[in-house]
């Protein structure tokens, strides 16, 4: 059953280093698989923790969050501020029961296009081993007709 | 204080004295070594030239067994086992999978926990100590020579500054003798090829001597037995190439500091010496 | 002086335009109460009944425009008066904190650094019931978390009490009145009830001044607090900060050292 | 109702090769909105820019999504052609099927359905785009420039005589830097000061530039074309009005056994000097922390000897705050010292000096006024043993990366010895000889086969002093490592190229980003090699990475016509990628509660308060508002509201609201 199930993974990331860094992943034609939609925004410091409850309630199995390695923040700090943000908001998460292993945060450099196949490969098979994220998307699903 | 122990083949042979020398220092100060029970050889020069995984799995028995026996720092006064031990280790820390390999073919649960340590690195520890017991200060101009394999390579050992070793002339001054500023601390003694191509042997050690002579030392004083043989017994064929007659003698860092306890020089093994070597300190005037 | 001598004179005086405390309720509860005439300050009771959080009534309209009012706070009431100062929502001279003893003796407050001198001798915000229940909760498993709280917040009528009873949650617009676009669904489904608490949570850490009167005022008895609770402890493991420990604190969340300890990002 | 249009590029094979794009145009026209979708082969090529051009005007689009290749590569292109339709620019949004699908995923059903989601995300998207207008903000056109090497000469003087004023300000008394301390330069062999010194006068000269030396930059504030840059101009302890730089004060101070910055520590000077003969200002300065009155309270020699009474013991820092539309930055780089080198005796050996105190040795206005004389004892060196690649290309002890210099001023080096001391002997050890550059090679050869210097291919291992001289061992890499030992009289280490102190701090300053090494970062390694990642700041020289002089000078000019650029215009636009905090009608003007938690998440101190006064004047509110021109539209502050008050221009909270509701 797993093995036949293709998980749904949203990925947020940031224009300046892993947005580019996953165009380089393309130019230099490494392949990933292709569960992963990319959604792109300024800066990690730009995701507010409100589009993460928003991609696991519209039936995202994981989550990239990705953003520019500490001290090459395009705006200087988003990212250290981005940081601080999900060192709360995962021990938040997990503290209500929500899956935090489903979400997978990393910095990926506009040099990385390697990395960035090596992360999408790594979550999606991690996440297909884990099965769909089913105690929430029934949940998204109680009570909404 | 308890410390593993581990004498290596060396130390049972062509350098007895280093041993004798290293149980006599380490008695007088009350350091208690626990040799390894069934220890083997460490690979030394040869089994890292021929065989990986042979290079990797002897050491590791003789960690495992450490391990085993409970310790948790082994000290290896040779320096070869020393650069040995502490290269597998390193190794097998990176690789979780060479680690269950190498725990599979030695029949013997490895986890790395035994730190390795040169007798430098461990008397460097009980400078208090040995400067309460040195009561008879050596009061000779010394060239401390560590050769290679106590320093590097730097990454795989991490212990005193590659280039520039200090550790050695520190204990010297303990001993009251006086370490000099020279040239070839670190240079190549010839090492292994003290056999088969004695010529070279006599050529890198006869560097070495004639510049410990020419800055003035009394005395070589070394930390690894093959830099000793090189030194010592190789001193003929050193002296045939200088067309020099250096007489000055070659101490094992143990013996050096055992003469400044007043041990009695026998039990330092100093009359093992091809190159007669100075049998009391100064104080008493003699000089070899 | 106890704190009807303490209002009256207050009120005599003018130096505060009503005094904020409690009242006799029914069956032995409190109620907050304006005393804003002399003579209403005989009204007022201060006992370990008086449990509410007052500041919450500090920055509402109806109080502002009265002028400078005297709170009897306790020490939950006072870290959020802090904290307000340090939003910017209060200013020292718009309030006069009465801190009152257990011999009943009342003390003004009158400065920031007052309150915070004051609030160095009291001990730390969180009961040692709830430190046992969070801890509790902690020690379970994931899934029995997940359980335990979709268990608890099923009951949740979405009815905002906590919200409101909140002396922090005093933003005219709140994101769960946000339908441009409409973050959190409005109906108290599963899915609505656990975002709501997911964005209280949140926007509380490190403003939490964790004086628990979200989870008192909760009618259905979820124990709510400790999700800002457990925000609010991390924010103080990780950054060292608590707030309402002064009028000058930099909110957690949008400050940071570049050498913040984080152990999950590859 | 949107009316959107998608157009699907193939990119030849480059998509069509793996994505069926008829497909994805085919689903496209299911969603909706969508009243128009094609593919075509180039959507870049003008045709394919005509397709859409067409289609806005016949279909009225309301908004255009081209499904094609990273937006980071063409987004500016299809916004033009959007905008030549006459629709805003800002309603036309990318799909990146390209780098994101087609180049990174098999052929087949999954690749295209996903194609086909990642162009309906951006359907959404763009049904929530607002027309933007550029921002405009005014231009001031007065560059700084930071750092009077040759790299900021040449860039002032370029921008100077581009007709815009230049305020050059230089950290030590003299511009000049370290070009003026070499003796002479590759590939020609002229004299570096006879080519400097007139540039450094003109500079001077120059009616639109205004020179700071002893001066540093203390704050920066603003943001290009608006900069607010503060120097502090170190008291000299000297009237410079009053100063004649007749030098009798430098003759006469009792101080004269300080380590000479200029001659590399190779000579001495007093407390009250000029660097040197021909220092641009050539006005002395007190050196405080060497000053026998500044450390005792007495001596104030000088003051009594100077004719004008110029010196001012009592002078203090000053401060000027400036207002500059552009910086360029040239602070240029430091030499690795030798007292870096274990191996080559940490430094203690007298005869064992790095490339720079050889250029002073080797100088006409050295301490030795040219002649070949080694430190120690003055003796001529008769064996000089050059080392490549000291600390360069040395992960473990060094830096990885190659100072590009080396190579070509070593064999400089060894050329100006073999032509001072003929029957010397000149040997270089060396990795491998980088003489890429017009000239360059030949010039190497040169030195080999003219002036027969002998290259050793291999690193030095050690050097050691023996009888006075400098024992070097090593080894000659192309006889299978034979060892070699050369007894040598001098030792010249060719150090590694650094990053000059400080410039982390400074790179924070301003705000630009820097390597792991600490050379500043330029924007784009190909394309935007003289640009930062801070609009309006600009590199010049070896402050970036380690460069030779032609190319500082060209980078430099490279730099100033960026600046002159920026200048050509009265005001400059930006794209309107900002947040904004939204304003309302009374009695709410805005749902910001005026907390300002945001303030401090922004990394540009962007936000700002506004009082919301009543008629009478009293402050009904005071809100959050975001200066635009300081917002580089990170988005911080978006995640950190919570009253969703402030949001952000083209990543609004509707628009990526939109896309994930559309997962």
């Amino acid at each position: 059953m797993t093995d036949t199930f293709e998980p749904k993974i949203t990925a947020f990331v940031c224009n300046w280093c892993t947005y580019a860094g996953a165009d380089l992943t393309g130019t230099s034609r490494i392949k990933y698989p292709s569960n992963v939609r990319v959604l792109r925004l300024p800066c990690t410091g730009r995701i507010d923790f409100m589009l993460l409850a928003k991609a696991f309630a519209r039936g995202s199995d994981g989550i990239i969050i990705s953003g520019c390695h500490p001290n090459d923040c395009h705006y200087t700090s988003g990212n250290y501020h981005a940081r601080r943000r999900w060192m709360v908001y995962r021990n938040l998460m997990d503290f209500m029961g929500i899956d935090t292993s489903r979400i997978t945060f990393s910095w990926v450099s506009a040099a990385e296009g390697a990395k960035w196949a090596e992360l999408v490969n790594e979550v999606t098979e991690g996440i297909r081993a884990m099965g769909p994220y089913t105690e929430y998307q029934e949940l998204a699903h109680a009570g909404v007709e | 204080m308890r410390i593993g122990y581990y004498p290596g083949c060396s130390l049972l042979g062509s350098s007895r004295e280093f041993d004798e020398s290293t149980r006599a220092v380490a008695e007088a100060i009350g350091l208690e070594l626990v040799t390894v029970p069934d220890w083997n050889c460490c690979g030394a020069s040869s089994a890292h030239v021929l065989d990986h995984q042979l290079s990797l799995a002897l050491p590791a028995r003789i960690l495992a067994l450490a391990e085993a026996a409970g310790l948790t720092e082994l000290l290896a006064p040779c320096a070869a086992c020393y650069n040995r031990l502490c290269s597998a280790r390193t190794e097998l820390e990176a690789d979780p999978a060479a680690r269950e390999a190498i725990s599979r073919i030695i029949e013997l649960p490895y986890q790395g926990r035994v730190k390795v340590v040169n007798i430098l690195e461990v008397l460097d520890r009980c400078q208090d100590r040995l400067k309460a017991k040195a009561t008879a200060p050596l009061g000779r101009k010394v060239a401390c020579y560590y050769g290679c394999l106590l320093v590097r390579p730097p990454r795989v050992v991490a212990f005193d500054r590659p280039e520039d070793p200090m550790s050695m002339d520190r204990l010297m001054v303990l001993a009251g003798a006086e370490p000099l500023a020279w040239n070839h601390k670190t240079e190549c003694c010839g090492a292994a090829f003290s056999v088969t191509r004695t010529d070279l042997v006599a050529r890198m050690s006869g560097r070495i001597v004639a510049g410990a002579a020419k800055a003035g030392a009394e005395a070589i004083v070394v930390a690894c037995p093959m830099c000793h043989s090189n030194l010592d017994m190789r001193r003929p064929e050193c002296n045939a190439l200088l067309q020099a007659d250096h007489q000055l003698p070659v101490l094992f860092i143990t013996q050096a500091l055992g003469l400044a306890m007043g041990l009695d020089p026998v039990r330092l093994g100093l009359q093992r010496h091809m190159v007669p070597a100075l049998l009391q300190p100064a104080a008493a005037g003699a000089k070899a | 002086m106890d704190l009807i001598e303490k209002a009256e004179q207050l009120l005599q005086s003018g130096d505060v335009k009503a005094v904020l405390g409690f009242e006799a309720g029914t069956g032995g509860t409190r109620r907050p109460a304006f005393a804003r005439r002399p003579g209403q300050a005989r009204r007022l009771v201060f006992d370990d009944a008086c449990v509410q959080n007052l500041a919450s009534y500090v920055t509402r309209k109806e109080t502002r425009r009265l002028g400078k009012v005297a709170v009897a706070a306790r020490p939950g009431a006072l870290r959020a008066l802090l904290q307000l100062m340090a939003e910017r929502q209060i200013q020292e001279q718009d309030v006069l904190p009465l801190a009152v003893d257990a011999a009943g003796q009342v003390a003004e407050l009158p400065t920031a650094q007052a309150i915070e001198e004051h609030l160095a001798l009291e001990p730390g915000p969180v009961s040692a019931r709830d430190r046992e229940l969070l801890d509790r909760l902690g020690k379970l498993s994931r899934a029995e978390r997940w359980a335990f709280w979709q268990g608890e917040l099923g009951r949740c009528v979405k009815c905002y009490a906590c919200r409101n009873s909140c002396p922090m949650c005093y933003c005219e617009h709140c994101t769960m009145d946000c339908n441009r676009p409409q973050w959190v669904p409005v109906p108290s489904h599963a899915l609505g009830n656990l975002e709501y608490h997911m964005v209280r949570a949140m926007h509380l850490a490190g403003r939490c001044v964790q004086c628990g009167d979200c989870g008192r005022a909760c009618p259905v008895g979820i124990p709510i607090h400790l999700l800002t609770f457990n925000a609010e402890e991390t924010v103080h493991a990780q950054f060292g900060q608590r707030a309402g420990a002064s009028a000058k604190l930099d909110y957690a969340l949008s400050t940071f050292r570049p050498d913040d300890k984080e152990t999950f990002i590859r | 109702m949107s009316r959107i249009g998608v157009f699907t590029c193939h990119c030849g094979e480059n998509i069509n090769g793996t994505v069926d794009c008829g497909k994805v145009a085919e689903s496209a026209r299911g969603v909706p909105g969508v009243v128009h979708s094609v593919d075509y082969k180039y959507m870049c090529s003008d045709p394919g820019q005509s397709l859409i051009k067409e289609a806005i005007r016949e279909h009225r689009l309301t908004g255009v999504v081209v499904a094609a290749c990273s937006p980071r590569m063409h987004e500016p292109t299809f916004r033009n052609a959007v905008a030549e339709a006459g629709l805003n620019p800002y309603l036309c949004e990318m799909a990146n099927l390209r780098e994101h699908c087609s180049w990174v995923h098999e052929k087949g059903e999954a690749t295209t359905a996903k194609a086909a989601d990642l162009v309906r995300v951006m359907v959404e998207k763009v049904k929530h785009d607002q027309p933007l207008q550029p921002i405009r903000v005014p231009v001031t056109k007065r560059a700084l420039v930071l750092g009077g090497g040759i790299a900021g000469i040449q860039a002032a003087l370029d921008i100077a005589n581009a007709g815009h004023k230049v305020v050059l300000v230089e950290k030590s008394p003299s511009i000049g830097g370290h070009m003026s301390q070499l003796s002479e330069t590759f590939p020609t062999l002229d004299c570096s000061q006879c080519i400097l010194t007139p540039r450094m006068v003109e500079a001077a000269r120059h009616p639109n530039i205004t020179l700071y030396t002893y001066a540093e930059l203390e704050k920066l504030e603003g943001f290009i074309g608006n900069f607010k840059a503060t120097i502090r101009r170190k008291a000299r302890s000297l009237d410079e009005k009053l100063c004649t730089g007749c030098g009798l004060c430098t003759t006469k101070c009792p101080n004269k056994k300080i380590k000479d910055e200029f001659n590399e520590g190779l000579a001495t000077r007093g407390a009250i000097y000029v660097p040197f003969p021909q220092a641009v200002p050539n006005k002395p300065v007190i050196d405080k922390l060497n000053c026998t009155y500044y450390k005792t309270g007495k001596c104030k020699l000088c003051e009594k000897v100077c004719p004008t009474g110029a010196i001012r013991f009592d002078q203090e820092d000053e401060l000027v705050t400036l207002d500059v539309g552009a910086i360029v930055l040239a602070t240029g780089f430091k030499l690795m010292k030798t007292d870096q080198f274990p191996e080559y005796g940490y430094g203690k050996y007298k005869d064992v000096v790095d490339g720079m105190q050889f250029e002073r040795l080797a100088s006409a206005s050295g301490p030795t006024a040219g002649a070949m004389k080694r430190p120690s004892d003055g003796k001529a060196p008769e064996t000089v043993v050059f080392v490549a690649c000291s600390g360069s290309r040395d992960r473990s002890k060094g830096v990885p990366y190659c100072s590009k210099v080396c190579c070509m001023y070593t064999a400089k080096h060894a050329m100006l010895y073999k032509h001072k001391m003929h029957h010397g002997k000149a040997y270089v050890f060396y990795m491998d000889i980088r003489s890429s550059g017009k000239d360059y090679d030949e010039f190497v050869r040169r030195a080999i086969e003219e002036d027969d210097v002998s290259y050793i291919r291999g690193r030095v291992s050690r050097i050691y002093e023996e009888d006075g001289q400098l024992i070097v061992q090593g080894a000659d890499t192309l006889q299978n490592g034979r060892p070699v030992e050369i007894k040598a009289d001098l030792v010249v280490l060719a150090t590694a190229v650094q990053a000059q102190d400080g410039s982390e701090a400074l790179a924070q300053k301003l705000h630009v980003s820097y390597d792991p090494y600490h050379f500043f970062a330029e924007a784009h390694p190909k394309l935007k090699p003289v640009e930062t990642n801070t609009a309006g700041i600009f590199l010049a020289g070896a402050c970036q990475a380690p460069r030779d002089i032609p190319e500082t000078v060209a980078q430099a000019s490279g730099a100033a016509a960026k600046v002159a650029g920026l200048f050509s215009r009265d005001e400059l636009t930006r794209e309107p990628v900002v947040a904004v905090v939204n304003r309302l009608p009374a009695p709410t003007f805005s749902y910001c509660v005026g907390c300002f938690l945001c303030q401090s998440a922004c990394p540009y101190q962007a936000i700002e308060q506004e009082q919301i006064k009543a008629r009478d004047g009293s402050v009904i509110r005071t809100l959050a508002k975001v200066n635009a021109g300081l917002c580089q539209g990170c988005g911080t502050c978006v995640a950190t509201c919570r009253t969703k008050a402030i949001d952000i221009q083209g990543f609004s909270n509707e628009q990526i609201f939109a896309e994930i509701m559309t997962l």
